[in-house]
């Protein structure tokens, strides 16, 4: 036991390497890999709370929480959790007991497995699967799953109704995301995060933008956020499928929701904005110790908050559009746009740019993708100069809807 | 150490009860839902011989694929007929629907 | 690989603890006072008319139904993506093919106005 | 335990409830819980294929199994509404008739493995698993992706497949459909 090491280890994010140093056994680096993983993910979403509420508060000219925990509010979430704590936990009436109680457990857990493959630092990552990609899709279809339980579990109209449009609104637009995603793939030849990583020399947001865009616009539906919150529209079905829950169990769908828009941050962060990567500030190497771990977790750290931010710039912008609106836009607008996107750049990547070099192949794809999104929009707009109702932008659309 | 017999006689039980399933059941679904289970005794026997005799080659994984994808398109057009045959005879019992019957 | 996977397996036992103890707190701490009122379902205050287990439209079904063959699509093309960097020129030939057709089957439903929400 | 490995144990754990869940399948009278019943035993069937290496394909069972296929049944079995009604009898006459051909079809099938399988004599039925390298295990995938599209492997099959997939979603969306005259009258 050297504390030398131990504290190096320790700066250079590098415990599991330490702890196999001193001869732990692999099961047991594991398990507090996972204790890590999931407690600071709880964290997080706790502060997240906060924060997205105190955004919001301030873009709508409000103070927002500011009571409890000082001025700024930081305990205004604990409070809260506090609170729901104490809340009866009622079970309604002739509710399909199995499948009521275990979806809320079901969608928590399926939101924090897709951590276990997000690489937060180099050489830090829950574990580097060769299909890492595929299996978050993997995951992310489970959790389609629980809805379905706790719509059908809570013996409920508004639930069951809420829960056949949940699980429309993800299965649409888990196509384009799954289209998106093959890009990067492709131009990356790996399915496993750290080699997207690793191939980022350019951050693909940069060559493919378009790709970039349509996955963020399916990211928001996948996540129920606005515009795309239909999966909650309190107004139209009263809170959607879980609204026979309370207490924990209702919080529990709370937590997976912001567990998952930070993942889709993490996520969108890296497989399009080269993860951890800042002008190898990731390498940096001070006196034989390689600092450049934490540089690489505190840039992560950054941009994954820069991406969230946006998610909630988004919601305290736009207002909600209809279901019809969101299946159309899914179905007519995103899903040809990517099957068209994916094919140029397979075309283009095979047949024209073979042997290019680094940089003109990116300067050519992202000019491709230009092209593209522009054309699209082009189309889009002489169709409604025709008088044709077409799928408009989705700005547009949202300004429609209200 | 897993002997390849247990994965064998594993997939084997599986398709034993599918098939019990599929001769058993009245509703159509609960049969479509059995075809499934026959799907996966079938898929886990290619993946058993693809690692345990080719692990160098991919064709028990391809053809795992090739019917993960048949399996789709079953469930998908069985559900659809069931659907529409609900809607014009009221039922999904397999029995009661012998239109071709006298 | 299997040691990979054994980072998953810990997690998926592991995980369901939050939750599972977030809610048994709460089940410990909570008053437990049920009533037949309270217990009711809840259907914007006036009484529940009928079981909830209603038909609903086919529409649901169609969306899923495009979402397979799509979702069948990534299976295939996944694999093919990951090898890109390894196939020849033919190959691209072959991927245009295969998704040229699933567009048919889109523009299929498409044309038949499927799509449309109604 | 009983001389067995930690991964036999493992093994036999998943096999068992893989099996107990798919009987619950073809015995259950409700049908949104038999349906979540196989959801399941897909999901240990997906347990079954990364203890043998195939993780791509594990996943790709959780994909298409139980987030697409599953989808469709329970959007199947609540359009057919024939759920709550425990009083209907699941089973048709001949149900001990396909009892007894599926433990006969079984304990044939076993009968086979364990003593005539496989018809290659240098291999035993207790045949471990051949040592190879974790690397050409992770790399199956990409082996995979490469036979989709070489001409002199699967190419007519993976073509034939998005027809297929055609075919299947034009025939379900014309039979789900409602006719309009159907709505008419």
């Amino acid at each position: 036991m050297d504390i030398m090491e131990l504290l190096k280890s320790l700066l250079e994010l590098d415990l599991g390497g330490y702890l196999q140093s001193v001869g732990t056994a692999v099961w047991v680096i594991n398990l507090i890999g996972v204790l890590n993983l999931a407690t600071a993910c709880m964290i997080i979403v706790i502060f997240l709370i906060w924060l997205e509420r105190k955004v919001i508060a301030r873009m709508q000219d409000r103070i927002g929480p500011n009571r409890v925990g000082g001025k700024y509010g930081l305990l205004q979430s604990v409070a809260d959790a506090t609170k729901l704590l104490s809340k009866e936990l009622i079970t309604p009436a002739g509710v399909d007991r199995i499948p009521y109680n275990v979806a809320p457990v079901l969608i928590v857990v399926a939101s924090l497995l897709t951590w276990a493959v997000i690489p937060l630092a180099p050489g830090v990552i829950g574990v580097d699967l060769n299909i890492a990609v595929f299996f978050v899709l993997a995951i992310s279809s489970v959790s389609v799953v629980t809805f379905l339980l706790a719509g059908w579990g809570s013996n409920n109209k508004y639930a069951l109704l809420g829960a056949f449009r949940a699980v429309a609104q993800m299965v649409s637009y888990e196509v384009p995301m799954i289209v998106s995603l093959l890009v990067p793939i492709l131009l990356a030849r790996s399915m496993s995060t750290v080699d997207i990583v690793e191939a980022q020399g350019i951050p693909f947001i940069v060559v493919v933008p378009l790709s970039a865009l349509i996955f963020f616009i399916s990211a928001l539906a996948e996540t129920g956020r606005t515009p795309f919150d239909l999966l909650e529209a309190d107004s139209e079905i009263v809170a959607g499928f879980h609204i026979e829950y309370s207490g924990m169990k209702f919080a529990m769908f709370f937590l997976a929701e912001f567990l998952g828009t930070l993942f889709m941050s993490a996520f969108f962060v890296v497989i399009y904005l080269s993860g951890y990567r800042f002008f190898g500030v990731e390498e940096l190497m001070i006196g034989g110790l390689h600092i450049g771990a934490l540089l690489g977790f505190i840039v992560f750290v950054v941009k994954v908050f820069l991406v969230y931010f946006v998610f909630i710039w988004i919601r305290a912008t736009l207002p909600r559009v209809r279901i019809d609106q969101l299946l159309n836009f899914n179905w007519k607008f995103l899903v040809p746009l990517s099957l068209v996107l994916l094919l140029t750049v397979a075309v283009m990547d095979k047949l024209f740019l073979a042997d290019a070099a680094q940089i003109p192949k990116a300067a050519v794809l992202m000019v491709t993708n230009i092209v593209v999104g522009w054309v699209t929009v082009e189309l889009l707009r002489r169709r409604d100069n025709d008088g044709q109702t077409a799928v408009s932008p989705i700005t547009e659309e949202a300004v429609t809807a209200h | 150490m897993i002997p390849m017999s247990w994965y064998l006689i594993f997939s084997a039980a599986l398709f034993a009860i599918g098939l019990y399933g599929v001769m058993a059941r009245r509703n159509a679904i609960a049969i479509l839902m059995s075809v499934e289970l026959l799907l996966n005794a079938v898929n886990i026997n290619l993946v058993t011989f693809w690692r345990y005799r080719t692990p160098d080659r991919s064709v028990g994984l391809a053809w795992a694929v090739f019917v993960l994808a048949v399996a789709a398109a079953e469930a998908a057009v069985g559900l659809a007929l069931i659907i529409s045959v609900y809607r014009n005879r009221d039922s999904v019992i397999a029995e009661e629907l012998d239109l071709l019957r006298n | 690989m299997l040691d990979n996977w054994q980072f998953i397996a810990i997690f998926v036992l592991f995980a369901p603890l939050i939750p599972g103890a977030a809610i048994g707190a709460n089940w410990l701490l909570s008053p437990k006072k049920p009533n037949r009122i309270k217990q009711e379902t809840y259907e914007c205050g006036v009484e529940a008319v009928g079981s909830s287990w209603i038909q609903f439209k086919v529409q649901y079904y169609i969306y899923a139904l495009v979402f397979v063959v799509f979702d069948i699509e990534a299976v295939f093309l996944f694999p093919i993506a990951a090898a890109y960097g390894l196939l020849g020129a033919f190959a691209v030939v072959e991927i245009v093919l295969f998704v040229l057709i699933l567009v048919a089957a889109l523009a299929y439903t498409w044309g038949d106005g499927s799509l449309e929400w109604v | 335990m009983f001389g067995l490995e930690f991964d036999q144990i493992f093994f036999v754990l998943i096999a068992a409830v893989t099996l107990g869940f798919s009987v619950l399948v073809v015995t259950m009278r409700n049908l949104f819980h038999a349906a979540l019943a196989l959801m399941v035993a897909f999901l240990g069937v997906a347990v079954t294929y990364v203890t043998l290496g195939a993780g791509f394909l594990a996943m790709a069972q959780l994909l298409v199994y139980i987030g697409a296929i599953s989808i469709l049944i329970i959007f199947g079995i609540m359009m057919t509404r024939r759920i709550m009604s425990a009083e209907e009898e699941p089973f048709n006459g001949q149900a001990g008739l396909a009892a007894f051909t599926a433990v006969i079809f079984f304990a044939f099938t076993t009968y086979v493995f364990i003593n005539y399988w496989p018809a290659v004599p240098a291999v035993s039925p207790l045949a471990m698993a051949p040592e190879v390298d974790p690397a050409m295990i992770d790399n199956s995938v990409v082996l995979l992706g490469q036979a989709f599209v070489n001409p002199n492997a699967y190419v007519l099959p993976f073509e034939v497949a998005s027809v297929m997939l055609l075919a299947a979603l034009v025939g379900s969306v014309f039979i789900a459909k409602p006719r309009i005259q159907e709505a008419e009258a």
